[in-house]
């Protein structure tokens, strides 16, 4: 799920401050940078203002992860042509607090789902060693419907992503990396130990990696295939050998991770920005995409469209022209759509009015009451059976569920019950408003985001598709009273 | 756990109370003022509470008497904050925080009671209670059922469950884990509480969850028996009934019994316990907290051989016919049996010797009646070196550094015992700081399991020379530490030679001892031993053996020390005890007495602490407590002893060792050096080292309680089961 | 128990009319009709009237107070017992801790048997099913002392000390404290 | 054995039963005294019972002296109550003459005090 799940609760309390201005403009929806009369001088890490207006048709110049369609060679020589290990020693010689305001500059929120500011995450590593060991490890356990850009850039593009993790653990003084890759994904895996070996070979990696006298170790974790392996504090007991079963938060892993050392836990798609942000500049990136919502990034179409793909494209661009521009538009046309989900399964869906005006950014998606996620885009047309669809996404999450709490453990399977039966209608109306108490009974209650993103699905589908519950439990009625 | 009696619930709303309770708390953190680091503020329900940095949200609160629900979290075992009942609203927070595993931080506003509180409460609740039977009628747990109490508090007052008339409700397989704890796994809520102390307090990691989501299972990953000498406390820690005590099922409810405090004698730890009963009859036996002994665990033989209290019973005085046949009879002929044998017998030709059980009172009473008839012998069952100081200095017989304390220490040396078995909870506080204080401990002896691990140096006997000369390498350690402790078996002290390595032991462990710390440490197995030698009986039987005696007094001695065959044919041998075991087998005239349950009585424990039982039930049949047989039988000799009841009696007792009816207080000793001063015999034999309690099946039956106890006998067959299995 | 005199005190006011007076004067039927008087009120002597104000009032006693005599229970029942008072502990079983923090008074266990053809169990002892609760030590001593009975207290387990709880420790990197099983 | 705590208030003050003071209730005491003592030959003569006048009165000083060693005010209020209720029983004639003859001998056997009897008969 590659921490879809990883919610705002993951920003340490004593950090909120930090993060106080993102919240506050993604409530009021806010898109324009507050006027300054003189601006002051720019801090290290502020991105600069935006100033484009229209977001949308990324050019090929601009493209991060070239050869996301594998028509090039993936191995080192190919990576090394399309630019990657460029100049990698500088970038390193610079320095940790080089890289981290270059990442802070750019803007560049984490692209597994929570979009917490990576530039901050980063800098939380930076606290006075009290000896123990610093790990990065990046969360390749891309197990979230619909998304499917991590195994992409796996196995496409690895060098990107290895060449990433010396950057960013250099960003955070860490002394290894550990990608925990989800057990399917076993092609994925095996490009990516090549790559490893390869990067080792050249000197890249390892000691003294890239001549630059800093030791950095890079390895693989397989993980079995689990989901909730996704969420940070599960895939770093999972690493640890124990049950994928989450950690209450705090301690946050910055301070107790992996083997009880401070550990950073990023999305593959996080790490594997993080080399061309250093090498184009933290500014270039932020001049894609909205203020806060910078960058580009790995948009996922699946479902009724003509073209499924996974597409990179500019943040910020609207929901309807990402797909009409790249997959083809919706199956029978635009009109033919019924709603669509817009940032893998645990996000809210969203009816086709919505859909029109949305805008493909994080903010531009809590506006309308769903949730960028991993932007994996699940669009369904008019031969859907929504409550079907949600239903078999509920159960996928009972399924997935550790057990380990209680609204989670219980709530989820009980919700399960209901949706169950609200397939065939054999429930009563007052039941539409029991399941939305129970989504919210089992929401923000547990020690992780799965079931929050168990419950949002729910609330989207009662919220935009009370009248076809209703409908049908009237059907069923009428036909029971035959 | 809400149910608030009357004159409480009136008190209980006056802010004086929850006054006190903050003062009280807040008086025991202020009296180490010195070491105390600096305290935060922070406010629960709008009052104010400083507490130490990184406490939970959960602590805090209990300092100010507001108590949080909660089903995972116990204070005795580690966090794990997966029962989420306990989420409470912090001003500022958008969600609602587990109170038991978040640390407070300065000025933060707890509300326990506020609406998003109870709506947390309240959701949890529902979900535990969707799927858990509505069996609360046949369960075992009814009535002291956490979840019952809490859903009473802080549950909805309705179900909106209408999915029971769908799919119904989660069932799970019940699993078989031994002959102790009864499993209903259906009612299991996955508090993980079992499983956490299986792994940290008894350090067996049998139990565990497998499956995941709604079909987590908690058990034994693979079919196999949860035997552990502790396995009984997960009963007391499942907030459901979905662990059980087995031999208890469907025997009685809470609200029938009677609670009797008393102290556990199948040890000499003294575990404080509560004794259930009803209609004269011992149903159960529960733990009592006391921070200095037991923490709240109770160790299983104490627990379950209680049902060893109607078997095997002596309820009628006995006279042995000229056929050789024991034959029930009144106790007046039985007296006067006795005193006529005690008349007849020339001075100092009588003689006592305590068993295993057997109380200060008893004992005392018995040496004052010997005392008056011209004799002198009174002895116990085990023994001590008597050279050099013995028996005189309590300092020799005791664990002086006292249960709670050696949850401090930082080294520890274990010479020729198995705490595990002949004192589990001395075990459990070792295995503490081994896991929380980094305790490095070392064996000399068999090696066993200890369920922590420990440097075996051996079973040679001469290692403890090597160790005291300083030549074995753990002689430094133990030398650097800053708390080091020996344990010593009280079996060694029973080689003939005890005395050396007694004094050896000693000597070494004054050099390393500190101001404070008494690193010298005996561990008794009998819970009358030292009650017995503080009252001036004689260790061993050597003794009373060699007088040619024509009287014996067993004061329950059971343990095939004293046999017919070490007696003078003519000896007439008078059984004082409870249980027709060995003892009362070669007796001429048997006197039922009293067990532990049944009178009020003193008992010492292995640290010198004194503690009385009370009078749970009455003694079955014709059974007399043991004081006032010997009391009678005075009579009827014709030396009345000058005390009628217990009152009298514990005077008498005050003035022999006045810290004996100091009931619960800690007597100090500091007669370290001179002890040492007074032991010469510092010889060491090199034989081997062995100890009788090696395995679990040598716990289970080791008096004569637990020998009558059938769940015992199961026990053992239930382990010799699981040994016989491949894995 | 002060209601109760007052109820006896009433009933032989008719034998010690000096001595006792109906605390009512005056009772209110209906707001129509006059107030009905109570007439002993009426034509109460001034030094009755005195007396009854004494009565409403306060006197000094020694504190020690022994009411043995006049409770009725058999002086076997009081010479004889020995109360335990005792703060009763945690039920081993539950984790609340609401309806603790009272203490409560216990008698010696005496004379119980069992019918040996039924099984019934009996009890010769009237006062071993008495529950008294009290919210304090002196209250529960007060009440044993006014009684007569002999008393011993229990003492308190030693107090626990306050020691933070860390979750984070389950995953400490260098600490026996770490988690294995789940 | 906790110690009993010796350092307390002495004195205290309570709602009174009828007496005010010392004084009254003694008069209380003697006026209770008084009454029986008139109606004793009465009593002897309605009950017929086998007791003379002199042994009778000599009983009552003895039930009085019982209780000689009562210092509080109240408590010997109760007791005048009391005494004053057996008194109303005994002239209205609500008792019958086993009652009367009760001050002299119990009617159940007396339970054993020494100890050896006290240990043969099962009896704390």
């Amino acid at each position: 799920m590659a921490s879809a799940l990883v919610r705002l609760n993951s920003i340490p309390k004593h950090n909120l401050s930090a993060i106080t201005p993102v919240i506050a403009n993604q409530i009021r929806g806010n898109t324009t940078q507050p006027p300054k009369a003189t601006p002051p001088p720019p801090q290290p890490g502020t991105p600069p203002a935006q100033t484009k207006t229209k977001f949308g048709g990324l050019a090929d110049q601009d493209r991060i992860f070239t050869n996301l369609y594998g028509k090039h060679d993936w191995r080192l020589k190919g990576a090394q042509k399309r630019g990657d290990w460029y100049k990698t020693k500088e970038i390193l010689l610079k320095g940790p607090e080089w890289i981290q305001n270059e990442v802070k500059t750019s803007g560049l929120r984490g692209r597994g789902g929570a979009g917490f500011p990576t530039g901050m995450k980063w800098s939380f590593m930076n606290k006075p060693s009290d000896g123990r060991p610093r790990y990065l490890v990046v969360n390749a356990d891309e197990g979230e419907p619909g998304t499917c850009k991590d195994r992409d850039i796996m196995r496409h593009d690895p060098h990107k992503l290895i060449e990433g993790c010396l950057i960013a653990g250099r960003a955070m003084g860490a002394c290894a990396a550990y990608i925990y890759i989800r057990g399917e994904f076993y092609n994925e895996a095996s490009a990516t130990q090549v790559a490893i070996n390869e990067a080792y070979q050249a000197g890249l990696i390892g000691k003294n990696a890239c001549g630059s006298g800093y030791d950095f170790d890079v390895y693989i974790q397989r993980g079995a295939g689990a989901y909730i392996c996704g969420e940070e504090t599960a895939l770093i007991e999972s690493i640890e050998g124990k049950q994928g079963k989450p950690r209450l938060k705090p301690p946050f892993p910055a301070d107790v991770g992996v083997f009880g050392c401070p550990t950073t836990v990023n999305n593959v798609e996080t790490i594997a920005v993080a080399p061309t942000i250093c090498r184009r500049g933290g500014a270039w990136f932020a001049s894609f995409g909205r203020t806060r919502n910078s960058g580009t990034k790995l948009f996922n179409i699946s479902g009724h469209v003509n073209n499924p793909c996974t597409v990179e494209e500019e943040m910020s661009i609207p929901l309807k022209e990402l797909i009409e521009k790249h997959a083809g538009g919706v199956r029978g046309g635009w009109d033919n759509l019924l709603g669509i989900i817009p940032g893998g399964s645990s996000t809210p869906v969203i009816p086709k009015k919505v859909c029109e005006e949305a805008i493909m950014d994080f903010d531009g998606l809590i506006a309308v009451q769903t949730s960028l996620g991993t932007a994996a885009i699940i669009v369904m047309d008019k031969s859907t059976d929504i409550i079907k669809a949600i239903s078999r996404l509920i159960m996928f999450y009972k399924h997935e569920s550790c057990g380990q709490c209680t609204p989670c453990r219980e709530g989820i399977g009980w919700m399960n019950k209901i949706m169950h039966r609200f397939v065939t209608g054999n429930a009563e109306p007052a039941e539409i408003d029991m399941l939305w108490e129970i989504s919210k009974q089992i929401e923000g209650h547990t020690i992780c985001a799965l079931a929050d993103g168990a419950a949002w699905p729910v609330q989207g589908l009662i919220r935009h598709f009370r009248p076809e519950i209703e409908a049908r439990m009237k059907k069923y009625a009428e036909m029971a009273n035959k | 756990m809400f149910r608030v009696p009357l004159a409480k619930a009136i008190s209980l709303g006056s802010p004086k109370r929850v006054a006190n309770i903050a003062v009280r708390a807040s008086a025991s953190a202020a009296s180490t003022p010195a070491k105390a680091p600096e305290r935060i503020e922070v406010f629960v329900d709008d009052i104010p509470v400083q507490v130490l940095p990184g406490t939970t949200v959960l602590q805090a609160a209990a300092m100010v008497g507001v108590e949080i629900p909660r089903f995972c979290y116990h204070e005795r075992l580690a966090v794990a904050g997966n029962c989420r009942m306990c989420l409470v609203e912090v001003e500022k927070s958008p969600k609602p925080v587990a109170a038991c595993a978040m640390p407070v931080m300065k000025g933060w506003r707890i509300k326990t009671n506020s609406d998003l509180t109870k709506k947390a409460r309240e959701g949890v609740m529902e979900f535990l209670l969707m799927n858990h039977p509505l069996d609360c009628p046949i369960c075992d747990q009814g009535g002291e059922c956490d979840l019952q109490d809490q859903a009473m508090a802080f549950g909805s007052d309705r179900s909106r469950f209408t999915d029971i008339n769908f799919t119904g409700k989660r069932a799970v397989e019940d699993k078989d884990i031994g002959p102790l704890v009864k499993t209903i796994m259906t009612r299991c809520i996955h508090c993980t509480r079992c499983i956490r102390f299986a792994s940290e307090i008894a350090g067996v990691d049998d139990l565990g969850t497998t499956g995941r989501g709604n079909d987590m299972q908690v058990g034994t990953y693979v079919e196999k028996l949860f035997l552990t000498e502790l396995s009984g406390n997960v009963i007391d820690l499942c907030p459901v009934g979905a662990l059980t005590n087995k031999p208890y099922s469907f025997v009685a409810r809470p609200w029938e019994i009677r609670k009797i405090d008393s102290i556990d004698v199948m040890d000499a730890i003294g575990s404080n316990i509560i004794v259930s009963t009803r209609t004269g009859e011992v149903l159960r036996i529960l733990p009592r907290e006391n921070e200095e002994v037991n923490e709240e665990w109770l160790a299983d033989k104490g627990r379950f051989a209680c049902d060893g209290l109607k078997r095997q019973r002596l309820i009628a005085p006995m006279l042995r016919t000229p056929s050789g046949e024991l034959q029930a009879v009144e106790w007046e002929s039985t007296l006067i049996a006795v005193a006529k044998a005690v008349r007849k017998a020339p001075k100092g030709s009588v003689v006592a010797i305590a068993g295993s059980m057997a109380d200060v009172e008893a004992m005392v009473a018995t040496k004052d009646l010997l005392n008056r008839i011209g004799s002198e012998i009174v002895c116990t069952e085990q023994s001590l070196p008597t050279q050099g100081s013995g028996s005189d200095l309590r300092s020799n017989y005791l664990l002086n550094s006292s249960i709670q304390a050696l949850e401090e220490a930082d080294v520890v040396l274990l010479v020729g015992t198995n705490p595990r078995y002949e004192a589990p909870l001395l075990n459990t506080r070792l295995r503490k700081s081994y896991v929380h204080n980094e305790l490095e401990l070392a064996l000399i002896g068999p090696k066993v399991d200890l369920s922590y691990k420990y440097q075996h140096l051996g079973d040679g006997a001469e290692l403890i020379n090597q160790i005291s000369t300083g030549t074995h390498p753990f002689a430094q350690k133990l030398k650097n530490a800053k708390k080091p402790a020996i344990i010593l078996g009280s079996e060694m002290l029973a080689r003939p030679d005890g005395a050396g390595i007694l004094a050896t032991l000693q000597s070494f462990a004054n050099k390393i001892s500190k101001p404070e710390w008494n690193a010298f440490n005996v561990l008794h197995q009998n819970a009358s031993q030292v009650g017995a030698l503080d009252v001036g009986y004689r260790p061993g039987v050597e003794t009373a053996l060699k007088a040619q005696p024509k009287v014996v007094f067993l004061l329950g001695a059971d343990a095939g020390i004293v046999t017919r065959e070490k007696l003078p044919k003519d000896c007439f041998v008078v059984y004082i005890g409870h249980h027709g075991d060995a003892g009362a087998t070669i007796a001429d005239a048997v006197l039922p007495g009293a067990a532990y349950t049944e009178k009020q009585a003193t008992y010492v424990n292995t640290e010198g602490r004194s503690q009385q039982t009370l009078c749970a039930v009455n003694p079955p049949g014709l059974a007399r407590e043991d004081w006032k047989i010997i009391r009678a039988l005075s009579e009827v000799v014709g030396e009345p002893l000058p005390y009628d009841t217990l009152d009298e009696l514990r005077e008498r007792v005050e003035d022999i060792a006045p810290h004996l009816v100091q009931h619960g207080k800690l007597e100090t000793n500091s007669f370290a050096t001179l002890a040492e001063q007074l032991a010469k015999d510092k010889k060491i034999d090199n034989s081997k080292i062995t100890v009788r309690q090696q395995t679990l099946k040598d716990y289970f039956m080791t008096d004569p309680i637990s020998r009558a106890s059938p769940t015992m006998a199961k026990c053992i067959a239930a382990v010799k089961k699981q040994e016989a299995k491949a894995h | 128990m002060a209601t109760i005199t007052r109820i006896l005190a009433k009933d032989v006011s008719a034998f010690w009319p000096r001595a006792f007076f109906s605390t009512s004067n005056a009772v209110f039927t209906s707001s129509r009709e006059a107030p009905l008087k109570d007439p002993s009120a009426v034509i109460a002597k001034p030094e009755e009237v005195e007396q009854k104000k004494k009565l409403s009032g306060v006197i000094t006693v020694p504190t020690k107070v022994d009411i043995s005599p006049i409770t009725g229970v058999p002086e076997e029942h009081v010479k004889t017992r020995r109360v335990r008072i005792y703060m009763p502990a945690k039920n081993a079983m539950q984790s609340g801790t609401n309806n603790l923090n009272y203490w409560k008074i216990d008698f010696d266990n005496r004379e119980r048997w069992e019918n040996p053809l039924m099984g019934w169990c009996s009890t010769g002892d009237p006062l071993s099913n008495m529950q008294v609760e009290f919210n304090s030590k002196d209250e529960a001593i007060d009440f044993c002392e006014k009684n007569g009975w002999r008393w011993f207290v229990e003492s308190l387990p030693a107090p626990k000390k306050e020691k933070p709880k860390s979750y984070g420790i389950n995953f400490s990197f260098n600490k026996r404290t770490r988690v294995s099983t789940k | 054995m906790a110690g009993r705590e010796a350092v307390r208030k002495t004195v205290q003050q309570v709602r009174p039963i009828l007496s005010i003071d010392r004084d009254e209730a003694r008069k209380r005491v003697l006026n209770l005294y008084k009454a029986w003592y008139r109606q004793i030959p009465y009593i002897v003569m309605d009950y017929d019972i086998p007791m003379s006048v002199e042994q009778c009165r000599e009983k009552l000083r003895e039930e009085f002296m019982k209780h000689s060693n009562v210092s509080d005010i109240r408590v010997i209020d109760m007791l005048v109550i009391k005494g004053q209720m057996e008194l109303k029983e005994s002239v209205e004639i609500w008792k019958q003459k086993g009652h009367i003859m009760r001050y002299w001998k119990e009617t159940v056997e007396p339970k054993p005090t020494d100890f050896l009897s006290k240990f043969l008969n099962n009896q704390n």
